[in-house]
């Protein structure tokens, strides 16, 4: 309990963030038509992507010869990144039929 | 060096921001793209500074990075080329199992090559089970969506009952490696238990609500990603995951209550509710819509067409209509009525009404204009009418409206049907357009349904 | 095949108008009109130049198909006529059964056009109902005219005129299209009916439905009135007058098909109504659904104007034509099939239509 | 003071109704009406309770002041009136100025209520508005009903009718009205008038406005239509037969004060009119607006119906009766002042609508 | 302790989100007084959490907080409830330069007592600046605002270069200050040129914009909360102080917006553009409203009378003002339409529209029933009449419509007058009505400003 | 200017709670209609109180017999208490229009 306390007490600010960055979230969100739900959902998928940033710091930071690592690591790396060219790129697709039309 | 960390940092924090501001703007139709540009603009500027963090020391291993960017780039973007429209929500669904697969990776390796206190364990093991979790789930729902599962090949008696027993072992798991620690044969273990769970998880859900389920999926996702961000210390990576999970969550609430059900109901029901499509005959199901989805459709088409009948009249809805076509008009939508002669219950009904809410003359066509014109029409409105628009009048020789001319109307490029229910009109006999591939119905009562669609149309 | 189409002396509404030749040049050889055919409803015979005129008693004796508004043909000229030739008018057989009689007995081939189904496939060839809708429209004009004050409410410098109220009686098509025509004008609108159907279809068109509890059901009587309770009668007598009193125009337009009208407005309540009313009676001709109605006359009673007309579509003759022609074109094409009628196809339209046929 | 109605055998239209007996009693202290008095507008006598039935002869000789429609009254029976004694009624002096020499002459008080200033004040005393009113109304539905057509668009299972188009010339008080009334009907109509001003007002009643360039400015005109040259007369005229020739019907109220009506409709441009189409020319009285109508007839010509009718407003009586009489009652109470009538007052009304006064 | 601490933090914490949920919810009429009752909690909670925080060690001293308290809550308290509702705004210009004044005096007694590092000292330098202008800029505008002082009084030549050259000498100082560090009687200086600031940065803007002043200078406090939040190392007063900053400095752009002005124009522009009000006759001022006000005004008002006249037909505005009455009559709004005998051009031309539009004959009104229902009605709306409202028919007797009935509709509690411009009506003479304290003019098209308040009023 | 950078990396955390604090501060007022304006000034008033919490913190940790200190303190608890309370109960009041009434 007093460790959970104090992991709380030692990580305000963080989760002052967290809290903030998911009001956000919620807000930002909160009143979107529904023809969007795919796109959105589509383009939060690609943002989920972020992942990659992880494989990369965790590739980087390996040794050239922990070749366990560096394999895993390409891996996670070419999945991620397929996630973020795939997700950005099918969701501008869909939006496509979202081109202003100039009013008449 | 300070210099560079710190611009590597407001890179982050500028990535950072475009993420929230990007999805900001995803949820307005007119911004929306815009929008996913600026999240991929974050995206590419968080990559760039990872890349060229001065803070990270090892090996580098550019090549690795190098050849795995390249290759995920080029499937990403192949796949996302070709695909058809249609088959994009599978698509999605793809993407995000393999986002999960990256974060189950991830921690796998963390897990087994880094010396974690509890605290680290803790978030990677979450991270991965939620990683594979993602991963199972959206697989299985991509093969749903896409026919190459059915829903009953997947289901084995008692599923739901399975799936909490599965969640409690599972649990029971993840607290145990925690407590007691892991080696990696546990680790095997809880990631195949994790991938299990996570294909188990999705497999009594009907293929009617796989999108509901990719949602709360790709929350998942942005949830390891946020966990991760943790294990690697990235604030880019928390945020940007944090914000996909609650976003990804509210979203898949609102999918749900545009569907009129509640998540528990999609999560636990299974099949049983899924099959609560709007109007069934047999094994015929129709289509059902809604005023925002009807609102883009009619706003963003050139030419729009209203097919006035008796229910028209009923619902006093002559002047709703007329306001509709204004702001319609008003759009730079060409909008025109289609006039059937028997349509209402006396000669010239719908003249009456559309007169009474000044629909000027030109703007109605008779049954052979209306026919002539329909092939080119982005979308006919059916408001109101029936026996008028039933196909049976032309393909069914044992109807008793065999022969009468009717609205060809199924040879526009959409149809949305306004009545209250699936129930017959005057002649008394059911209405395969309802049915038919390019109808969607859209229920209530005439006059509601127009105001409720002008009011989005207005808020596009 | 010849069509030919005869002139009458009572109508001015024609059989067929200019802008229908070629269409039913598409399903016959020659189309002969008499001279004059068309002139009440303001078509000279130059008009027709893909006619060709001749007399009656030519038309009679060659036509294939004969077509006429209402039949005013002679035993005699029946006669005259091809055995295999095929008359077409109203006959109105339910009206009185010894007209079928008679045509049977002179081995006539007839259809009656007022004996067509009135089903949604038909409609385009129901001439009750495109005739019914112009006398809706037209009573309404008639009594406007009439009537000494404005329809319309109107708040003026010189004074406010409250609307006028009319009463339709009878919801069918004619009174419907009557309420249309009636609210246009800014009229305050109730109807009556004995049929619960048309409850909605009336409140569909802005107008007050006024019911009389404990209608007999009339599903099954295909879209016709059924004679209902004396009890109903009684109470809706008493409706009547007091929803009378307050109008300014009463229009009427309650028949029982076969049966002589029902009276509805009864003298006692045309006594009670304001001076400078006005009554139009759809039904007078067959006996007038308001006691003191006159076919085809206008009388005045006690300060009421009382309309009696069953012919109102006679004073529209052009457009009426038009519908008319159209009907009668329809239901030609209906049952002419590669330039022949088959008498004994079992077509419901037809074999509904068709009232006698030589043996 | 009396205030006596006189009866007039030309017109239904009644200058008192029952109604404002009691409004009227607070301004004077008996009314006396003649027997009769407003029968055509469907009052009978005993409906005036609060006044009192006088012989013609009693009323002239004893009333102060003396009420009738249009002037019925011979010199003789001027003489015998009091010497104080006041007229009202429409005069028309602007039509013949020997009509104030004349009433002079015999030292007739009189006020001409067609002489009232077309103000917003005067608005509720001013008989032209009010029965220009009442005849633009009436004359799209006399039109309507001698049309052989229809006047809305139908699309009916027995044809599609086009609407009518209707032809509004000199959109004043009787044209807009008409206007309106036939828009209701769901006739497409367009209007043309001189005056600028007028086009706003045709639009804001959702008709078109047919527009000939170079009208003269009739700025100080006060509401009234000024002579056009020539030029103007031949594009106009151009324009009048282009549109009429597409119309079903034309209804022309064009009017030059004291002057005879300007002829619009030539007899060239009725012969290419539409047969069964109808003219109605409420300038008839003035000489008319189309050179073939003839004033209260209605004629035929080449099937083209034409009314020629001034008087309109008497085919629609009662609630005519009820804006006339309101109208005497506004003007009477306006210039009545603690019982009298000061005929040397500088009110802007009185004095402009005063034209003869005994010296 | 630890616990305490936590549960301390956790108080902030939740205080910190009632800001941020109370202000969402101030921004809709619906929710707004929940918004405030939570931000109040929200502050509750960081009192009782402030007062209870077990790492504050020093005197306790809470005699003198619980003193501080209890004054400072009554005069707060009282002086809001006796307070007028038309002197609300200069109450709340009153209650921020307190709030100003507070943190002024923070930072001088931080300044004086504590021993700084520069960062403080920056901070606390801000924060006394900051609250100091927003202090003297508060009571300034509230003396406008409340009319004891007039523009003309506190304004001198060449205002706006002796301010700039004022904010110039204060930055300066502000610098110097950080630089060389600081004296008491530099300190002093200090604060009253910061006071001196204040007042002379207000001193040239209009009274008409008061509003927006007191916003920035709101945003303003809030930043100097923000900033001693850093001097004392409390997230809570960092995160409420920045969002009345942030949020603040929208609203005031938003403040300007809805006057059709920049920031600039109004901070800079002085008196001079601050007399733009919509439409003058000599000193006379026509007050003017907008959409979203007028909106509100009907909405929650109980009965409705529409006044049309001419300006309707040419609008061709009946069918959107029928449309706005259903709307407000399903609000539970009365409405009924007053028909002035001669409004138009022809007798009965409103009774010809409104049939049009389909409104019911017992909603209209005739001249002497309009006249007897005003004194009761909410709101009169009149849609394009001038000549039949005009007073001067009753009370001047040199006007040409002396003496002709009109609908006395300056009876009425509040009084819109929606036409284009204040251009004359038929009878071409000036209408008082317009000045009329009861009447606000809506300028526009007709039927554009009834779409427009129908939009509105559909959005509450 | 490497102080600065310093300063940036030190307290990242903090930025980023700054500036989703600011974007939740813009987020959460942008669509406000016009007769909210001065309610919702003046509910942000009386957020702007928090300064209160400074002022109590300064007294709690002050010395009984730092009067200069206290008395100063003890003014600023006072005016921002009247901030807090005066400005919650003023937007109170001025909110009561908006009670909403039962549709019908
Ligand atoms: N024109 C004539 O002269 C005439 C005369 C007599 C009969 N008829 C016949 O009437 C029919 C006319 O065809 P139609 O297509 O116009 O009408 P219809 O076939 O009778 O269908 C009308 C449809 O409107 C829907 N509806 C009723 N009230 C509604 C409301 N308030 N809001 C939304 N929808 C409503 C009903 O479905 P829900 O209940 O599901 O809402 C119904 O299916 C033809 O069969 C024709 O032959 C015509
Ligand atoms: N009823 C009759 O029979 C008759 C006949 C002839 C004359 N009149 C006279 O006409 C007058 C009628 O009075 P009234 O109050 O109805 O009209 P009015 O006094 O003529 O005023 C109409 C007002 O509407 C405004 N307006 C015009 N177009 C508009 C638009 N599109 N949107 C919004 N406002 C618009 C004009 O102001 P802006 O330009 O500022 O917009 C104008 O001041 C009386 O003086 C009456 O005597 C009546
Ligand atoms: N399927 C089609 O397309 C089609 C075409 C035409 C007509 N119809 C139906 O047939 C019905 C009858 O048409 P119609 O106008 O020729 O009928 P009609 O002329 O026989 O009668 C007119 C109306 O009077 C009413 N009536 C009879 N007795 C009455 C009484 N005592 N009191 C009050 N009202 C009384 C009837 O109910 C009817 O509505 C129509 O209402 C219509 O629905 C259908
Ligand atoms: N202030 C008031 O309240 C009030 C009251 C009544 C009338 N008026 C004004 O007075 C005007 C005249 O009213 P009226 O109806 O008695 O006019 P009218 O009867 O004299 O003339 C009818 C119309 O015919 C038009 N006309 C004349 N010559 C024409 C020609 N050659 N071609 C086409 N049109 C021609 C006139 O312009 C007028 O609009 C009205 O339009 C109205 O604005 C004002």
């Amino acid at each position: 309990m007093t460790q959970i306390m104090q992991f709380i007490s030692d990580n305000l600010l963080l989760i002052y963030l967290l809290i903030f960055t998911v009001i956000l979230g919620f807000e930002v969100i909160s009143k979107v038509p529904t023809v969007l739900h795919t796109p959105l959902m589509s383009g939060a998928n690609a943002i989920s992507g972020v992942i990659i940033i992880g494989a990369i710091i965790l590739i980087r930071r390996s040794a050239p010869d922990d070749i366990f690592s560096l394999a895993l690591g390409t891996v996670a790396i070419a999945l991620g990144m397929i996630n973020v060219v795939g997700g950005f790129a099918v969701t501008d697709r869909m939006l496509e039929m979202f081109k202003k039309k100039k009013k008449s | 060096m300070i210099i560079q960390n710190t611009l590597v940092d407001i890179a982050y924090l500028i990535g950072a921001v475009s993420f929230v501001w990007g999805l900001r703007l995803l949820g307005s139709p007119d911004t929306a793209r815009k929008g996913n540009t600026y999240a991929a603009f974050g995206m590419g500027l968080g990559i760039l500074a990872v890349l060229l963090d001065p803070r990270i020391d090892g090996g580098g291993n550019y090549a690795w990075i190098g050849g795995g960017m390249v290759v995920g780039s080029l499937i990403g973007w192949l796949s996302a080329k070709k695909i058809q429209m249609t088959a994009m929500p599978q698509m999605v669904s793809i993407f995000n199992g393999l986002g999960g697969a990256c974060a189950a990776i991830l921690s796998i390796v963390e897990l087994t090559t880094q010396d974690l206190d509890t605290g680290g364990m803790a978030i990677s093991l979450f991270a991965l089970l939620i990683g594979a979790i993602a991963f199972t789930g959206s697989m299985l729902a991509y093969l749903k969506l896409d026919g190459k599962l059915k829903d009953s090949q997947v289901t084995w008696p008692k599923h739901s009952i399975i799936n909490q027993v599965l969640l409690l072992i599972t649990i029971g798991f993840f607290i145990y490696l925690i407590v007691v620690g892991h080696t990696t044969g546990l680790l095997i273990g809880f990631l195949v238990l994790s991938l299990f769970y996570g294909w188990s998880f999705v497999a009594p859900i009907g293929g009617a609500d796989m999108p509901v389920v990719i949602s709360l999926l790709n929350s998942f996702t942005g949830i390891s990603a946020a966990a991760a961000g943790l294990i690697y210390g990235s604030n880019f990576m928390l945020v940007g995951g944090i914000l996909v999970g609650a976003s990804g969550t509210i979203l898949t609430v609102l999918m749900c209550q545009a569907m009129n059900r509640s998540l528990f109901n999609v999560l636990i029901g299974g099949f049983a509710a899924s099959g609560g499509a709007a109007g069934a005959d047999g094994d015929q199901v129709a289509k059902s819509t809604n005023a925002i989805d009807s609102a883009i459709l009619l706003n963003y088409s050139s030419s729009v067409m209203f097919v006035p009948g008796y229910g028209l009249a009923v619902a006093q809805a002559q002047k709703a209509l007329k306001e509709l076509d204004d702001l319609l008009e008003s759009n730079g939508v060409d909008v025109k009525y289609a006039i059937h002669p028997v349509a209402g219950r006396m000669p010239g009904h719908m003249n009456v009404l559309l007169a009474e809410a000044d629909v000027p003359y030109p703007k109605l066509l008779d049954l052979d204009e209306a026919n002539a014109a329909i092939p080119s029409t982005d979308v006919v409105v059916i408001v109101g009418a029936n026996d008028v628009v039933n196909p049976a009048a032309i393909d069914d020789p044992s109807s008793s409206i065999y022969g009468m001319p009717v609205l060809n109307v199924w040879e526009a490029k959409h149809v949305i049907v306004m009545k209250r229910s699936m129930s017959t009109g005057y002649a008394g006999i059911q209405n395969q357009l309802f049915f038919h591939e390019r109808t969607k119905m859209f229920f209530g009562d005439a006059k509601d349904s127009i105001q409720k669609l002008t009011a989005e149309v207005k808020n596009l | 095949m010849i069509i030919g189409f005869l002139k009458e002396g009572t109508t001015d509404i024609a059989p067929i108008v200019p802008k229908n030749q070629s269409k039913l040049k598409a399903i016959c050889e020659e189309i002969w009109i008499e001279s004059g055919i068309a002139k009440g409803a303001f078509y000279a015979d130059d008009t027709f130049a893909e006619a060709a005129i001749k007399s009656r008693a030519d038309i009679i004796s060659t036509a294939d198909v004969i077509v006429q508004i209402t039949p005013d043909i002679t035993d005699e000229e029946y006669g005259q006529a091809k055995a295999s030739a095929i008359f077409i008018c109203q006959y109105a057989p339910f009206n009185d059964e010894n007209i079928v009689k008679g045509l049977s007995a002179n081995g006539v081939n007839a259809f009656s056009l007022d004996m067509i189904p009135r089903t949604s496939l038909a409609q385009s060839m129901d001439v009750l109902s495109s005739m019914a809708s112009v006398a809706g429209y037209k009573a309404v004009l008639s009594a406007l005219t009439m009537l000494p004050r404005y329809a319309p409410m109107m708040i003026t410098a010189a004074g406010s005129i409250k609307p006028s109220k009319v009463l339709v009686i009878g919801a069918g098509v004619a009174g419907l299209q009557a309420i249309a025509t009636a609210r246009r004008n800014g009229a305050v609108v109730e109807a009556f009916d004995t049929r619960a159907a048309v409850r909605e279809e009336v409140q569909s068109l802005g107008a007050k439905f006024v019911e009389v509890e404990g209608a007999k059901d009339d599903k099954d009587a295909g879209g016709y009135a059924v004679e209902q309770s004396d009890e109903y009668k009684q109470r809706q007598a008493a409706l009547i007058q007091e929803k009378s009193k307050a109008a300014d125009i009463v229009i009427t337009t309650a028949q029982l098909r076969g049966r002589p009208a029902p009276k509805l407005v009864t003298e006692d309540t045309v006594n009670n109504m304001k001076p400078g009313s006005v009554i139009v009676d759809l039904a007078a001709s067959t006996g007038g659904n308001c006691a003191l109605s006159q076919n085809d006359k206008v009388i005045q009673h006690n300060g009421v104007t009382i309309i009696g007309d069953s012919n109102l579509p006679n004073k529209m003759p052009q457009d009426a034509s038009t519908l008319y022609s159209n009907n009668i074109l329809n239901f030609l094409k209906h049952i002419v099939k590669e330039g022949s009628i088959d008498l004994n196809s079992d077509d419901e339209i037809l074999s509904k239509s068709l009232i006698s046929k030589k043996a």
